[in-house]
């Protein structure tokens, strides 16, 4: 790949025109990681608009039955991890999971969507689908952290919030409202990161952090390819002229202000090297932390939810 | 990834508060009357056979429960861009200007100060009519904004909704509204001031998800769809028997999510009862 | 009835006893209503130890069919109310009766347990007894009345949270103890009353208040009667017994420091005239809530703590 | 009242820890194999057949948890009174007295300074033996002493429990130990501290409904009864059928109440990672 004059200009183009997007600092994670190479084909990356193949390939790579998950990521991260169970009402989800984990010397709350590997334990983890009593589970343990002092990190990787008879019953729109305000009171920092999946409402419950995050193939969409495809083309088939046409990607996430870095993964996707993207991602994460720490709890709280107002765009 | 379920925040048009859009908007879907709109107009478009609550357009909302002459309508002048450019069968933009031209409405949402039963509130009303009450930037942007100016004049936010869900035409900006409005409920909460959220048919998805949950009192009309996942997608993605109230404002009733049904000729004097339970001067 | 030098020598030292025992002001209610009768006849019937009957009196008064229940009384003392429904979980439990009162001109949120009148209400009401949903749905109310400033007022009449095995299943026991924690935590004042059965963890559940009053003829007990019959003499027809030796009359409840004003009833009972109890009622949560309304939310707190930490005797 | 209920924070005869009291305590429920007591101490009483988790007197079970010598018990001299003079068919000062002499315990639960895996924390114990672990005055103010002490010091607390639910002979001062217990966690709680709940066979009735269940993680062993009711008492009360593992340790996991079901051979190490986990300095 050539890297003209023009490139680099284009580079640098695109680097203001983030860093006026947001005003946050950019790429958090690739910088720290170090590594110019990894940088430079990100940039890259970024300086050219995805086309609708790239786009469908961090489709693909996000749901790749490989890549890591929550756990995979919980055991490579934390030297020791203490897994919380139950919302004290009705159930245990597995479909999310929450605990007290010890990283780089201190204890964080970590809640995050869980899928299953095999068929088993897929359809015990419901394929990473959460009932309410997930979001009630994910709220005690903010509930937790906060008491304690705890930061809290959250992982996203979910297709969406479980779409039964029961988890309509048991007020599954209610606790995915009620989730995101619990993370908008936390008096402690939060940092969220998408690594798979960040499918509509059931992502967003536990996505509303001071650092949102999210992996280089990641996705984070308000609907599904297939299920865009089938509204608006009227054949789910069409799902990757949807994909393009919605952009979940990180890039474009990154671009609209959605999140605020993009964590690197290694060569090839997270997929293929799960200690590698552990790394990347325990990096990024320990960055964005000592970014929101030093700051006071009320301002953090309000520096939170002004980031939040600020999203969208509109014609005033 | 083999057997995906499909879950989304978003509208979908198999959800139309009236079925599948083959009926006329006048013939009762519960008892197969038909009515001139001037027939509905004074039963507050409720038929007057069998109590069925048909939908109520965003201004004649607000005429049916503000007093005369006290709304003030605020960002009116606010429009939805189109941040990806968005083009599937048609682009965006035609939708969007097609919508304005149908309903006489900027988007889905209206707001500004009012006063229901001479109470001072902020009110706020959706209008499925409008590319299905569905949630961009603008809808959320109007609704914040709402907040800030009820918590600033310290009265309370009245919210009427009916939505199918987030707009995916802005793709992930739309998801960003439930967080969005999500925080400015919070903000109002920091501000002490109360928020009433009648939720009318339907509420469903990216809206249900966010703000219309969050009031300190939630009513519903009678029959209101109330689900963040309609029948029908359900049905079809998890093959499960269906109750029959499957999602209905009774249903939500029975297991706990509203509080209180409130039939429309009711609503105002409701309403109001509740403003002066949450007036600053009492 | 003579009254002689004795006798008000007696009611003098009695008086003196209970004011030693708590360091709060006595027989709320009975001075504001301003009866001289009514108080001699209270004063005459603390100065007497009551007797098994008298007990047993109450016990039959606090079940009486016609007794005034928790919505009698609201809608007597409430020039509006609203009910709130609902734990936006599982359920609307009708056991519990919460919602926003105006009572003198200012907003107050109420819950009480609700019995039914005839066979069809009190199936419906369960007897009164809750379930877990029951206690969140007033968890509820207490959050909203934080949030905005309103006094808190229960009324607690149940025989017990009631023993099935749903009940059990989602929890019955934690929520007693959180729905305890939630109002130990309230920020605003708070009063109970137990107005009719006080029974057990179903009842203190709402009643951890600034200032807990009771009726004249309402029992507050760690058990039933019958139940402690049954275990303790192994026969449930020794309930009167039972009662006489567990003492859960008001009077002894007063004396032993666990409620902090006795709430005069009408001639005969509250039964006997709703409307009339309803009155004395209402004039008992006023001064009671008079009385700690002045206090600092953080000092009223601690005072609330102090108040059940000193409940109890032992020997060191 | 016709079809009176009888509902209880008490504890009753009829859920004695090892079922009718016939049985000896060293022959196991799960397989019938008998012990002697030196045979169960080298396995924590857990049944080597089964896995049957034996009840575990107070003082043994703080030989098993905490390092060896660093318990230094408190308020050991707070003794019952009899508040209301009780007397059923015997006096409670001689049920006192007897209990005293047969467990060699001053009341049902003991408390005290103590290190796990080398983190100090507060230690709290219930004895079941001592009328059945039953919560009167005397208990919960050795446990609300618990809680100030931990919070005083800044460490944890670490509570066993062990209860058939409140002293029905103290009357409504034994119920009022449920406000009291929850009032000191609450303080527990503002002073920043942990509370480790775990709970032993059989938690139930009034320590259920307080502070057992106020654990920031909530811990029990297999097998263990944790019930506000207990099943008899259900099944007499409502008639209703019992699911065979209702109210145990594992049904309650099942439905959301419980962290974790931790084997008693596993419990110091667990608690000592909860302890780290919590730890100030760290
Ligand atoms: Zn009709
Ligand atoms: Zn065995």
């Amino acid at each position: 790949m050539t890297e003209g004059a023009s490139t680099q200009a284009e580079q640098l183009r695109l680097r203001e025109r983030l860093a006026k997007l947001r005003e946050l600092p950019l790429l958090r994670g690739v910088g720290v990681s170090g590594e110019m190479a990894r940088l430079k084909r990100q940039l890259e990356r970024m300086a050219v608009e995805p086309s609708a193949d790239d786009v469908w390939h961090s489709v693909e790579l996000a749901r790749h039955q490989d890549r890591p998950y929550t756990l995979d990521y919980v055991e490579r991260i934390c030297d020791d991890f203490v897994e919380l169970h139950g919302d004290r009402a009705l159930a245990d989800d597995p479909a999310i999971v929450a605990g007290l984990g010890r990283m780089d010397g201190r204890t964080v709350v970590l809640v995050g969507h869980q899928k299953g590997r095999d068929i088993r334990e897929r359809t015990h983890r419901n394929f990473g689908m959460t009932y309410p009593e997930g979001y009630r589970k994910a709220m005690r343990a903010f509930e937790l952290a906060d008491r304690h002092g705890f930061p809290v990190l959250t992982l996203v990787d979910t297709p969406g919030a479980y779409p039964g008879v029961t988890a309509e019953q048991h007020g599954q729109g209610g606790w995915i409202a009620r989730c995101q305000l619990a993370m908008a009171r936390l008096g402690v920092p939060s940092v969220a990161c998408v690594i798979g999946e960040g499918g509509s409402g059931g992502a967003v419950a536990i996505a509303l952090a001071d650092r949102v995050l999210m992996q280089e193939n990641a996705i984070y969409s308000v609907i599904s390819p297939e299920g865009c495809a089938a509204i608006l083309w009227r054949d789910a088939g069409e799902a990757k002229k949807a994909a393009a046409a919605f952009k979940p990607d990180a890039v474009h996430c990154l671009e609209l202000g959605v999140v605020d870095g993009i964590v690197p993964e290694p060569e090839g996707g997270a997929h293929a090297d799960h200690d590698g993207a552990a790394a990347l991602l325990a990096e990024s994460l320990g960055a964005a932390l000592a970014d929101v720490e030093p700051i006071a709890p009320d301002e953090r709280r309000r520096l939170r939810r002004g980031k939040f107002r600020a999203m969208g765009m509109y014609l005033e | 990834m083999e057997g995906r379920i499909d879950v989304t925040v978003e509208n979908r048009a198999a959800e139309r508060p009236e079925g599948d859009g083959k009926r006329h908007p006048n013939t009762c879907p519960g008892c197969h009357s038909h009515y001139r709109d001037d027939e509905l107009e004074p039963t507050l478009r409720v038929c007057p056979q069998c109590g069925h609550h048909f939908p109520v357009r965003a201004r004649d909302r607000i005429a049916q429960l503000a007093d005369r002459g006290t709304f003030a309508e605020e960002d009116a002048g606010l429009r939805s861009a189109d941040p990806l450019a968005f083009f599937d069968l048609r682009a965006y933009t035609e939708r969007l200007a097609e919508a304005e031209v149908a309903t006489g409405l900027g988007d889905a949402l209206i707001a500004g100060a009012a006063s229901i039963e001479r109470r001072p509130c902020e009110l706020a009303v959706m209008d499925f009519a409008f590319m299905g009450g569905s949630m961009g930037s603008t809808v959320g942007e109007k609704f914040a904004r709402a907040c800030d100016r009820a918590g600033g004049r310290g009265v309370p936010l009245v919210c009427v909704t009916a939505s199918g869900g987030a707009r995916m035409q802005e793709g992930i900006l739309s998801l960003m509204q439930l967080p969005k409005t999500v925080c400015a409920v919070d903000e109002l909460h920091e501000a002490r001031c109360a928020f009433i959220s009648i939720m009318s048919h339907p509420t469903t998805a990216g809206v249900l998800a966010s703000f219309a949950s969050l009031g300190d009192v939630i009513v519903s009309e009678p029959g209101a769809l109330l689900a963040f996942t309609g029948p029908r997608v359900v049905q079809q993605t998890t093959r499960e028997k269906l109750p029959d109230d499957f999602g209905l404002a009774e249903s939500n009733a029975r297991f706990g999510h509203v509080d209180a049904i409130v039939p429309r000729a009711e609503l105002r004097p409701y309403v109001g009862r509740l403003l002066a339970m949450f007036s600053r001067a009492a």
